[in-house]
């Protein structure tokens, strides 16, 4: 081997690598796209910065492959733990990153309030569509008549959009990105990182399994990314199409996007008040 | 000595304690009997530089110290039985990480919703073994408001040298109950400050397992690995190897119940060499046990402050003379089991039980009890 | 060392009698303890709130012996059955208590203080009768700081002083 | 053969899942034999590389990196 390096990997704890993943899993390609964010906000060093992580494939991200100081919590309980981080201490950016049912399903409650809050944390939420780690069960974002081992007759729930929903919150940055589209990733997490610095910052990748949605379907990770370029669109594209085109496709955007104080400077005003 | 002289509830009193303690770092889910301690953190604490937070619920509440805890802040919640059971996955976590925090719990009447505004004692127990797993933590237990102001100093203090949480067991009398509290001077209390690890120091392990790992903060450059999976001396997560565990959970043993002789506290009233009958009770019963054995050169009585982890040996030794043990509890009866464990067959232990309705357990009955 | 309860019905301001009475108390010098026992709702159901005071620390607050209880309310005297019959002086509302008590008296607290126009005060004229029971002087100076410091001073301080009046034919000892 | 540009792979941190392969605009990699180290298949460079990077971003498991020659 000569001396070049991945980029990402100056990033990285390399003592434990290869990562735990399973091969072709997206959860690497995430990760790239956060590094290289990074990279061009041209911040090398993460000593301050705090990966807070939750149970679950995406939480072993930052537990342990992240060079920064990293809190692999509870299931669930990434965000109130990341919460308390950043009330703490201020000065340190809070990332939270986790999957679908970590967030969204035993998590959801958090995820909502700390939206309502604006909350100073940036969250990423990987969705791979299923509970990854335990194989493959049902999630909440499981797209209906999926086949998995918790609906073997295929999924009778509706899934949940939880980037429309925090959409609606008063969360200052929501996005959703597919992970076939690394460079809006990227750019997303450039914005949230170095440009709207507070606030409740959510970015929803999309990324199936690969294991057990990508391999049910029968293909392998690299054709799935190919037809995902596809199938994610923007939502400006997405509303020009007659509606019933419209649910064979993946919206992807930003689907808001504001700079308003976060809970850390209401908070610095309410006491403020309490001093008075 | 210039204390300050206070008409206050218990639950005031625990809260100006934990001002006093250094606690600067308050997160709850509102809660009968506890919510007064709340009130005054969310009042105190922005006064004093702190942080106050009303969590979205107990889960949140409890996490968010773990937080606030490794970011460097002294953290305390408080809460009653339905709010503590939803506390215990966090409290585990903080067993495992080894994440100093105080954990109020008012104790009230359950099981489920019961009785929310009546007091009792039914938590000890879940105190002690509420989480899944080997853990050890500490459970201390004041008898009365003015207890309740200068034991949570020292729940603070075993929390960070020990870097433990620390239940601190509290009920509804206590709580409500409103007394003369003096509060000391910020000169006349000793605080312990947990320790800051120099520099390759394992953050997760040392070789004498009584004395624990130092803690960094977070953002202080050290890179650390906090995962509530099995961990090495370094934090790094094995989820497979036998020794790994093994060492982990033991030496979390080891730091609590090898440092016994500084976490257990007692009181003794009586003479236990020359007593035939003995009353051993925690909390605010213990006072009106104590005005039933006045007079009476037969009873001694062992109040115990800390109730986990449980000094055995002493209570035996304490106990080896009597032939009549009364353990009055607002309960059905939990520090019971301990006692009969370290008495002979052959002596009578006894429980004088009341739970519900808020009605405590008066000397007359103790007295009347010990009549055998 | 002595004690008060008040026993009555929820939102009569059982708990506030004995937050008052102990707060006067203390800023009297005493060592006070003050428990209450209620329900979750502020209306309804029965309430009972009382106050130990002593020239040294209190031991222990769970007394079963009142020196004074003032009943206002049928509820509470029933479930407290053995508190009421053990204590020393049992005064009972006239109107609000239809059953016959051993031992008490009956004191028309609450048509007085209804004539009075101070009925929602119900709480503070049961006060100032207590004091006057146990003999306890010099309270009303301080009683009237505590009184000034909170809302409706101009009602609480009337019935207060109504409970001053209030003669109660039996020596109780009266101050 | 790419005249500017070509490919490194660390063996050790592929896994052989052939995104890179499959991703590659001009189909210059190909996933190749099996490394012995690790018993997954390797990609190697078998077409002229632009330098898109796309193989770079898209690994996983930040195995490939593209470097300019020379």
């Amino acid at each position: 081997m000569s001396g070049h390096e991945h980029p990402s990997l100056k990033y990285m704890r390399k003592e434990v690598l290869p990562t735990a993943f399973c091969p072709g899993c997206f959860n690497g390609i995430v990760m790239n796209a956060l590094f290289q964010a990074f990279e061009e906000l041209e911040i090398l060093d993460l000593k301050k910065y705090v990966f807070v992580s939750g149970i679950g494939c995406s939480s072993w991200i930052p537990s342990p492959y992240i060079k920064a100081d990293s809190l692999h919590t509870l299931h669930g309980r990434a965000i109130p733990v990341a919460t308390g981080v950043k009330l703490a201490n201020p000065d340190l950016e809070v990332i939270v990153i986790g999957g679908d049912g970590d967030l969204a399903s035993i998590g959801g409650n958090h995820l909502l309030h700390a939206a309502r809050r604006n909350m100073d944390l940036v969250v990423i939420m990987i969705n791979n569509l299923v509970y990854g780690m335990t194989r493959g069960q049902a999630a909440p974002t499981t797209p209906k008549g999926m086949i998995t081992p918790t609906t073997p007759y295929g999924n009778p729930e509706e899934p949940m959009d939880v980037a429309r929903l925090l959409a609606s919150t008063n969360a200052n940055y929501v996005a959703k990105w597919c992970i076939s589209q690394y460079m809006f990733l990227k750019n997303s997490f450039k914005k949230v990182l170095g440009e709207i610095k507070r606030g409740f910052r959510f970015i929803e990748v999309y990324a199936p399994c690969t294991t057990f949605v990508i391999r049910r379907e029968n293909k392998t990770p690299g054709q799935k990314l190919k037809e995902l370029m596809n199938t994610c669109i923007g939502l400006e594209k997405l509303e020009k199409m007659p509606r019933e085109e419209r649910t064979k496709y993946i919206p992807t955007g930003v689907f808001k996007e504001n700079d308003k104080p976060g809970f850390i400077d209401n908070y610095r005003q309410y006491v403020s008040i309490s001093k008075r | 000595m210039c204390m300050k002289r206070m008409l206050i509830s218990g639950n005031e009193a625990v809260a100006y304690g934990a001002i006093d303690a250094g606690c600067r770092f308050y997160a709850g889910y509102p809660i009968t009997p506890s919510s007064e301690i709340m009130h005054m953190m969310a009042k105190l604490l922005p006064e004093h530089g702190g942080v106050f937070i009303q969590a979205e619920d107990e889960l949140a509440a409890i996490n968010m110290l773990i937080g606030a805890s490794w970011a460097g802040l002294k953290a305390m919640t408080a809460t009653s039985g339905p709010g503590f059971s939803l506390m215990q996955e966090g409290i585990g976590y903080a067993v495992m990480t080894e994440t100093p925090l105080v954990v109020v719990d008012v104790m009230r009447a359950g099981p489920a919703t019961g009785q929310a505004t009546k007091a009792a004692q039914g938590d000890l127990m879940q105190a002690r073994w509420g989480r899944h797993g080997d853990q050890y933590l500490v459970v201390l237990a004041p008898e009365s408001p003015q207890e309740a102001y200068d034991l949570i100093i020292e729940a603070f203090n075993i929390s960070e040298s020990l870097r433990t949480p620390v239940v601190f067991l509290s009920d509804e009398f206590i709580g409500h109950g409103r007394e003369v509290v003096f509060r000391k001077d910020p000169e006349e209390i000793q605080l312990v400050e947990r320790r800051r690890p120099s520099d390759h120091e394992p953050l997760f392990g040392s070789d004498d397992p009584r004395i624990p790992p130092p803690m960094p903060r977070l953002g202080d450059g050290y890179y650390v690995l906090v995962t509530g999976s099995t961990h090495n001396e370094y934090g790094y997560r094995d989820v497979h190897s036998f020794e790994t565990h093994y060492r982990l959970v033991k030496r979390l043993k080891e730091k609590i119940w090898g440092n016994i002789d500084k976490i257990f506290k007692y009181e003794v009233v009586g003479d236990p060499e020359g007593a035939e009958k003995a009353v051993v009770c925690f909390g605010s019963t213990c006072r009106s046990a104590k005005e039933a054995i006045e007079g009476m050169d037969d009873v001694v009585l062992i109040r115990l402050i800390t109730l986990w982890p449980l000094n055995y040996d002493l209570l035996r030794k304490l106990l080896s003379n009597v032939s009549l043990i009364l353990v009055p509890e607002l309960s059905l009866g939990q520090l019971i089991y301990d006692v009969q464990q370290v008495v002979d067959s052959d002596v009578k232990v006894i429980g004088v039980n009341k739970v519900g309705g808020g009605v405590p357990i008066y000397p007359s009955e103790i007295k009347e009890a010990l009549k055998g | 060392m002595f004690s008060i309860a008040y026993l009555g019905r929820g939102g009569q301001g059982i708990v506030f009698a004995a937050t008052i009475t102990a707060e006067a108390l203390y800023e009297k010098g005493y060592y006070v303890a003050q428990l209450q026992n209620y329900g979750a709702s502020v209306r309804g159901g029965s309430v009972l709130g009382y106050v130990v005071a002593d020239n040294k620390p209190i031991k222990n607050p769970f007394v079963e012996v009142f020196d004074v209880m003032i009943a206002l309310h049928e509820e509470g005297l029933k479930r407290w059955k053995c508190l009421v019959e053990k204590s020393k002086k049992i005064i009972v509302d006239e109107k609000l208590v239809k059953s016959e008590v051993s031992g008490a008296i009956k004191v028309p607290l609450s048509s007085i203080a209804e004539e009075e126009g101070v009925y929602q005060a119900l709480n503070l004229v049961a006060v100032r009768l207590a004091f006057k029971v146990l003999g306890i002087t010099g309270i009303d100076e301080v009683m009237d700081k505590l009184l000034k410091n909170r809302k409706n001073y101009d009602l609480n301080k009337k019935a207060y002083m109504i409970g001053k009046e209030i003669v109660i034919f039996r020596d109780f000892g009266t101050e | 053969m790419s005249k500017v540009f070509t490919v490194e792979v660390n063996g050790l941190l592929c896994k052989g899942c052939g995104i890179c392969s499959e991703i590659c605009p001009r189909g210059a990699l190909v996933m190749d034999g099996v490394n012995s180290e690790t018993g997954y298949p390797n990609p190697k460079i078998v077409g002229e590389c632009v330098g898109c990077k796309l193989c770079m971003w898209f690994c996983p498991d930040q195995a490939i990196v593209v470097i300019k020659k020379g």
